[in-house]
């Protein structure tokens, strides 16, 4: 049976959420996160789908709670109505279910006895539930308003791990709970478009916002885009990409919000536009952030290649070649919105402005920890293979291949990431030597000013960090821009006004007089007793 | 052994990169009705530029930026193989494979624009985005056309699809693929129309604007392996390979030429242009070919 | 041990309360705990008969069965949560007679276990209704005192109308009896019955189409006595439209009506809540909602959920009690209950009690509310009644949404006035939660207890003449 | 200095001989690259930009001689300044030049270079650039033809390989005082940063 100990996820949440609470000691909101802490532990230790559910709630609402504490009205509303209404789709799937098998308990779950038509409709409610949770496009207003609102500590919990909830349900519920049931092949198919067009167009929102953290959420977005494809494949070599991919975009998302956060307390600014120029005031979090980018955009020599090697060598294996191509367009995509970020904090010209602060050093561990990993990662790639392989060992599928760490195995080849971790490396070292000794000597500038601006000297008032507004063109790329609008959001506004507009008719009804209800209630006799005769 | 052969890949690919470009510059030149340097001015270029007497930097990223670069570039070298047999020039082959060397590539640009972007310089960043927007679309189509190839073959290893190709060239077997990779290819090659990241006229020299001196020569060099990298993975994919020296250099020359004239008589596409481009013709044709598969 | 003393003892209260008019708090709040002692001992005694004979139509009987019984419990309960919480108040002497005279009202109504009872028990909780509406003796208070009434005696009116055609046709007004012969009643006159009847008792139990003038009186009257209203008196009503109508084995189609206006009365409460920015009307709304959902599921007739609805029956009076609470705190207070007031204080005791009776109030786990939602969804889908499902959970989102924005409030504006609450008050608000939080992470015992109340609801009681 | 231009170009170019001489191989090496690979900023200040186009394209085409045009001066070699300077252009000119990596050249494009040309009265042009910048090459005449131009480069080429101490920019390193008091005379002092102040110490 499916259980706590097989899930690499649990470990990882445990463990690296305890790093982002660790620089929360002391406050005031910890009692929060540690109920958060203990809504995950309910959410993976269950073993019947009410528990679950409880897990599923507690997180909810207690990640509202700390939330509330910096995120603006909108923002909590719009984050608690869609989390509830994921959750609410889980317990319309829950009780669902419950009718078929008398019981909640996972052991006496058995699909093959639900008749088709239950077994689409859990999956479709199910799919609400985690393609809410997930952020597909759409649903996806909420995630970006609460990463960019919650405090920067917590965006990092709630893009590192609150994210992945999603998913974790969605393996627990289909491939281990559902996975003899007959479930209709279109509707996975639905889901992995779904989730390569989320990606996409995330990416592309990603590369247009000018807010570190909106960027960042974007990101998560696209990133559990390529997640949700892959796991839609239903296989075992996907499951391991989905699983190895959500591992390291754990610990890229720690590493970036976290840094993230370091910049926030360093600078007190959001926008790339009031940032700028940090290199050389924090260049141990450039190099951080450099790293997570990296990896984030999925090159080789960083951990980020792996699960992007795993996903791709997977979706080549079912031959999905046109959802393949989609994925790597939306990967590719994504170097943009990755320069974007380490260029809008680190590089181009600093801003004139007030002094800068301290960043805590507890804000570091994490970042280093995730670096360090990815870094291993990269060397080691078969290394969590094992780890990875262990739900799918016990859904029955073949294990990958790890019998040597430094190679990464798929059925579509494989790579050595010794080898090019250590080919680059000697090639870096070769080159930096060359250049050293080249007989041109280099001169460092003293002023970051003295730079080629046309034969003028920029003054230090003229704004030279305009680069942070890379990304506008593609508002007049005729393909993307319709991608940048904001349709959902302009969908759910609607609705609500609809709702709105619905409640103010009925409650207009709760003003009435004595006498009206007394003439409404006499009517209501009447008609009764005429129409019941 | 395997680091002669590594070497020796390295100076092929180096020695061969300078002598096509200084063919570009001729040939194009020609087309102009001109007569153009001598063969070795791009090499003389980048020694003068190695020994200039000093060079400018920003700082440690702006010095490690060409770097990396250039890192990347030799990586690409090798890890695509040279020969589609024997042992001698498949250098790292065996270590990676073809999705590797696709991400492979995009490396070397970023380290390069993380050096542009430590400049300061607005107008290296406008290239560097110039660049990256481009990429998004110039990507597309190559993609799915190694994407076509690699499940045709059964396998991302070079190798493998190298093999594949015995009896008929990816290039006849897949002419859409083909096509769509050709396109890819002219604008990775960095020539026009899709020479747009660089443009003078309006952004200095785009993410080149701050370098000088050795860090110019260095991404010269860098940029003339790195061709000859492209070249061969055009080869590799859509040729068959080679299956020695004289016929790698000749299916290399001849798509270096066929890039050459076409870059030498079309204007330049604007970024959007470009993207919306690519985005029509060659991804259009990737999808009918993938779906032709 | 008797049942006339849940009867007798707050009317020997009521009698002392005139000569001890300086402790009036006291008197009630010792009255409370006894009543609640008092039930808590029946437990193991049940069901119990009390017939004080008076001339034998209009004998006097009391009935205590597992239903009643459990919420005789609630009842005396809240009875005793909200004259503790009144303690800090003793000057509101009319409040404490009022609330007294409910007390009274409502646990005969439950009690009684004939028709002509129920309608003087009907009455004696009217009255003091209307009394605790105007208890703030301002122009608003008293309008809506006088539309209580009005709406009021035009439900006795159908009600008195149902007795009257059942005793002219019958004879008897023991609901046992009257079970028993009812089935010899000409049928048209038996719809006749039934409708006049539901029309009464729906009224009061605030059902769809006979309960617009609900949100007015919660708004006129005072935060705390909401909390009467909402836990007490509605589901009084509620309880003994159902007990009735499972006596009287209506057909299947009326259940399924009954069903129909329990869907509407919770769409239309929840939509109405919506909009809605006086919190008093938001609960007063919410509490519709609830009840709507508790005559949906008890429509069904089903042992599972009829239990639930029970279970939903006590969290529901248990959470909305320590919001109304909560509420009536912040009102005296800011003396206003208008939403914005949640955003003008920073008292995190409140706040939590607030959230977290709200979570129940939701069925958010790990609370009790969770409990009783879940098992009545599972109940509904394990009747294949999955548009009722799809109806709740969807509904509930709106219910979410008001709920919610009540609780951003919470964070909303700058300049906020720090609340001091008495210790007592937090102890009492926090008992609630915990009582909440207890019972949704132990909910067995709880369960079995509404599955055990509902068989015997459903059995149909007969007690012999 | 004699009156005149030409005495003066001549000894220049007389210089140059003798000093060839004394290089070592590899010296001669590089010095035949940098003389074979001139990367050049022309700098259109005036009227003579006119016939910068011509020598660069088909028809005269100075690709022949490794001279390529380039869009920043980091990577130029050297500046052609072509016709006469308003202080205003002077100022963007001397700019360029001091961000140009060394070794570097400027070729003084037209008369107006060299003694002001057409505008040797005219309030607002400098009569001689070599007061504010040291010329290594002029083209003269009013304009010089792409012919002059190029006879000019061939000329610096010489003067390139010769690799002379006197190059402009040793001068202008050396005598930077000077040039830096005609600047100041012309601008002030609050206009352009002093040109050892903008590096930090050499060597990375």
């Amino acid at each position: 049976m499916f259980h706590f100990e097989a899930t690499l996820l649990a470990h990882l949440f445990f463990g690296l959420s305890l790093l982002v609470i660790l620089p929360l000691l002391r406050r005031r909101d910890l009692v929060l996160h540690l109920l958060l802490l203990l809504s995950l532990g309910i959410l993976f230790y269950a073993s019947s789908l009410a528990t679950l559910f409880i897990g599923w709630e507690m997180m909810g609402w207690s990640s509202y709670f700390i939330l509330a504490s910096s995120a603006r009205v909108a923002t909590l509303q719009r984050y608690i109505l869609f989390n509830l209404g994921g959750a609410f789709a889980l317990l319309g799937a829950i009780a669902l279910l419950y009718g078929f098998m008398g019981s909640l308990e996972y052991r006496d779950i058995d699909a093959s006895l639900l008749p088709p038509w239950a077994m689409n409709a859990i999956a479709l409610l199910l799919f609400v539930a985690v393609f809410v949770k997930s952020g597909i496009i759409g649903l996806h207003d909420w995630v970006v308003d609460s990463y960019s609102e919650a405090t920067p500590l917590f965006s990092a919990i709630l893009s590192a791990i609150l994210s992945k909830a999603g998913i974790y349900l969605f393996i627990v519920m289909f491939m281990v709970l559902l996975k003899e049931g007959a479930t209709e092949p279109l509707l996975f198919e639905i889901m992995a478009w779904l989730g390569v067009i989320t990606s996409i167009v995330a990416t592309f929102k990603a590369i247009s916002q000018d807010e570190m953290r909106r960027l960042l959420a974007y990101s998560s977005i696209a990133q559990i885009g390529y997640i949700i494809t892959i796991l839609a494949l239903m296989q075992g070599f996907a499951l391991e990409a989905a699983l190895y991919h959500t591992l390291i975009h754990t610990l890229i998302k720690l590493l970036l919000f976290m840094n993230i956060a370091s910049i926030i307390a360093i600078t007190q600014k959001e926008r790339f536009s009031e940032l700028g120029g940090m290199i050389y005031h924090a260049p141990v979090l450039f190099l951080l952030l450099v790293i997570g980018i990296i990896a984030l955009a999925g090159m080789p020599l960083l951990g980020g290649f792996n699960s992007k090697f795993l996903i791709y060598t997977a979706l080549l294996e079912e031959k999905r070649a046109l959802l393949l191509g989609a994925v790597m367009f939306s990967s590719a995509s994504a170097f943009l919105y990755c320069y974007k970020l380490v260029y809008g904090i680190y590089l181009g010209q600093r801003p004139q402005e007030a002094s800068l602060h301290v960043s805590p050093k507890s804000y570091y561990l994490p970042q280093l920890l995730s670096a360090a990993l990815l870094v291993l990662l990269a060397l080691l790639p078969s290394l969590p293979v094992g780890y990875l392989s262990v739900i799918g060992v016990e859904l029955g599928f073949a294990p990958l291949d790890d019998s040597n760490l430094f190679i990464l195995q798929s059925a579509f080849g494989s790579f050595h990431g010794g080898a090019l971790m250590g080919a680059f490396g000697v090639a870096f070292v070769a080159l930096l030597g060359l250049l050293q000794l080249a007989h041109s000597k280099a001169k460092k500038v003293k002023d970051p000013l003295d730079i080629s601006y046309c034969g003028e000297v920029p003054r230090s008032e003229t704004n030279l960090h305009f680069g942070y507004g890379m990304g506008y063109e593609l508002h007049r790329i005729s393909f993307i821009a319709p991608l940048l609008r904001h349709h959902s959001r302009v969908l759910w506004d609607r609705l609500s006004l609809i709702a709105s507009d619905f409640s103010a008719l009925l409650s207009s009804l709760y003003s009435l007089s004595a006498q009206h209800v007394t003439l409404l209630a006499l009517l209501l006799f009447t008609l009764l007793l005429l129409g019941g005769q | 052994m395997l680091l002669l052969d590594l070497l020796l890949m390295l100076l092929i690919a180096y020695g061969f990169g300078f002598l096509y470009y200084g063919l570009y510059r001729n040939l194009s030149a020609r087309v102009h009705g001109r007569f153009g340097p001598s063969l070795a001015q791009s090499f003389s270029d980048s020694i003068k530029l190695f020994v200039k007497e000093e060079s400018t930097t920003f700082g440690w990223m702006f010095y490690l930026g060409p770097v990396i670069m250039a890192s990347g570039a030799v990586l690409n070298v090798l890890f695509i193989p040279f020969l589609n047999q024997g042992e001698s020039l498949q250098g790292l082959s065996s270590y990676g494979n073809l999705i590797v060397v696709l991400y492979l590539m995009v490396l070397g640009p970023l380290g390069n624009a993380l050096g542009v972007g430590s400049s300061g310089n607005p107008f290296g960043v406008m290239g560097v985005t110039r660049g990256l927007t481009r990429l998004l679309a110039l990507e597309l189509p190559f993609y799915l056309a190694a994407i076509g190839v690699m499940i045709d073959a059964g396998s991302a290893d070079f190798g493998i699809i190298m093999q594949a190709q015995s009896t008929q060239s990816n290039m006849f077997a897949h002419p859409l693929l083909f096509a769509a990779a050709f396109i890819s290819f002219l604008g990775f090659m960095g020539k026009s129309p899709f020479d747009v990241v660089g443009a003078p006229q309006e952004v200095y020299s785009g993410p080149a604007t701050e370098f000088s001196g050795k860090f110019l020569a260095l991404l010269m060099s860098q940029s003339a392996m790195f061709s000859f990298a492209k070249l061969l993975l055009m080869v590799n994919l859509f040729w068959g390979g080679a299956d020695h020296l004289g016929e790698l250099v000749a299916k290399t020359f001849v798509l270096f030429v066929a890039a050459t004239f076409i870059g030498s008589v079309y204007a330049r596409f604007s970024t959007v242009q470009s993207v919306e481009f690519l985005i029509r013709i060659p991804t259009l044709l990737g999808i009918v070919g993938l779906a032709l598969l | 041990m008797s049942l006339l003393y849940f009867v007798l003892l707050p009317l020997l209260a009521l009698f002392l309360m005139p000569l001890y008019r300086k402790h009036l708090h006291i008197i009630s709040v010792m009255l409370n705990l006894t009543l609640l002692t008092l039930a808590l001992t029946c437990t193991h005694t049940l069901p119990m008969v009390e017939r004080v004979a008076v001339d034998l139509p209009f004998a006097i009987t009391f009935v205590l069965e597992r239903a009643s019984w459990l919420l005789l419990t609630l009842f005396t309960l809240i009875m005793s949560l909200v004259s503790l919480y009144h303690l800090r108040y003793g000057n509101d002497k009319a409040l404490f007679v009022a609330s007294t005279m409910l007390g009274v009202g409502v646990s005969g109504l439950i009690l009684s276990h004939d028709l002509f009872n129920i309608y003087i028990f009907f009455e004696i909780s009217s009255i003091s209704a209307y009394l605790l509406t105007a208890l703030n003796q301002d122009v608003k208070a008293y309008g809506g005192a006088i539309r209580y009434m009005i709406v009021g005696a035009f439900a006795s009116l159908f009600l008195l109308l149902g007795i009257m055609l059942i005793y002219l046709s019958i004879g008897v007004l023991d609901i046992g009896a009257i079970a028993e012969r009812f089935g010899l009643i000409e049928p048209r006159l038996q719809f006749l019955i039934l409708l006049s009847l539901f029309i009464g008792f729906g009224i009061k139990a605030e059902l769809f189409g006979l309960n617009f003038w609900v949100a007015d009186i919660y708004q006129a009257s005072r935060s705390s006595v909401g909390s009467l209203f909402s836990a007490l008196l509605s589901k009084s009503y509620l309880f003994v439209l159902f007990h009735l109508t499972y006596l009287l084995h209506v057909s299947p189609s009326q259940l399924f009506f009954l069903g129909l206006i329990g869907a509407l009365t919770f769409v239309a409460a929840e939509f109405s809540a919506f909009k809605s920015h006086e919190s008093k009307r938001i609960f007063a709304f919410s509490t519709l909602g609830q009840i709507g959902i508790i005559t949906l599921a008890l429509s069904y007739a089903d042992a599972m959920l009829s239990a639930a609805a029970l279970m939903l029956i006590l969290t529901h009076a248990v959470a909305k009690t320590a919001l109304f609470l909560a509420l009536d705190l912040l009102e005296r207070h800011f003396h206003s209950s208008h939403s914005t007031i949640f955003a003008r204080f920073h008292a995190p005791f409140l706040m939590g009690i607030i959230a977290l009776a709200g979570l129940s109030l939701l069925g958010i786990p790990p609370f009790a509310g969770f409990v009783a939602k879940l098992s009545i969804l599972t109940g509904l889908a394990s009747l294949e009644a999955y548009g009722a499902v799809a109806l709740i959970l969807l509904i509930s989102l709106i219910e979410a949404a008001y709920l919610f924005r009540l609780l951003t409030g919470f964070r909303q504006g700058t300049g906020k006035e720090r609340l001091y609450v008495a210790w007592s008050h937090k102890l009492l608000l926090g008992f609630m939660v915990l009582l909440l939080l207890g019972f949704g992470l132990m909910p067995e015992p709880l369960l079995q207890l509404c599955q055990a109340a509902a068989a015997s609801m459903l059995g149909g009681n007969h007690v012999p003449l | 200095m004699d009156e005149g231009f030409i005495p003066y170009q001549q000894s220049l170019e007389d210089e140059e001989q003798s000093i060839k001489s004394t290089q070592s191989v590899i010296e001669q090496a590089i010095a035949w690259f940098r003389a074979h690979s001139m990367f050049v900023l022309a700098y259109g200040t005036g009227c003579g930009a006119i016939e910068m186009p011509p020598t660069f394209t088909s028809r005269y085409d100075i690709e022949r001689l490794g001279v390529v045009g380039v869009a920043t001066p980091r990577q130029a070699d050297i500046l052609i300044v072509s016709g006469y300077c308003s202080p205003k252009t002077l100022k963007r000119v001397i700019r360029s030049y001091e961000q140009m990596s060394e070794p570097k050249y400027i070729i003084g494009l037209g008369s107006c270079t060299i003694n002001g040309g057409m505008y040797w009265d005219s309030y607002n042009t400098i009569k001689k650039l070599d007061d504010f910048l040291p010329v290594d090459m002029y083209v003269n005449g009013c304009m010089p033809r792409p012919e002059a131009l190029i006879e000019g480069f061939v000329k610096l080429q010489e003067k390139i390989r010769a690799n002379s101490s006197e190059a402009g920019y040793i001068q202008y390193r050396t005598r930077y005082a000077h040039y830096r008091a005609n600047q100041e005379r012309l601008f002030g002092t609050q206009v352009q940063p002093r040109y050892e102040e903008n590096f930090a110490g050499m060597n990375l």
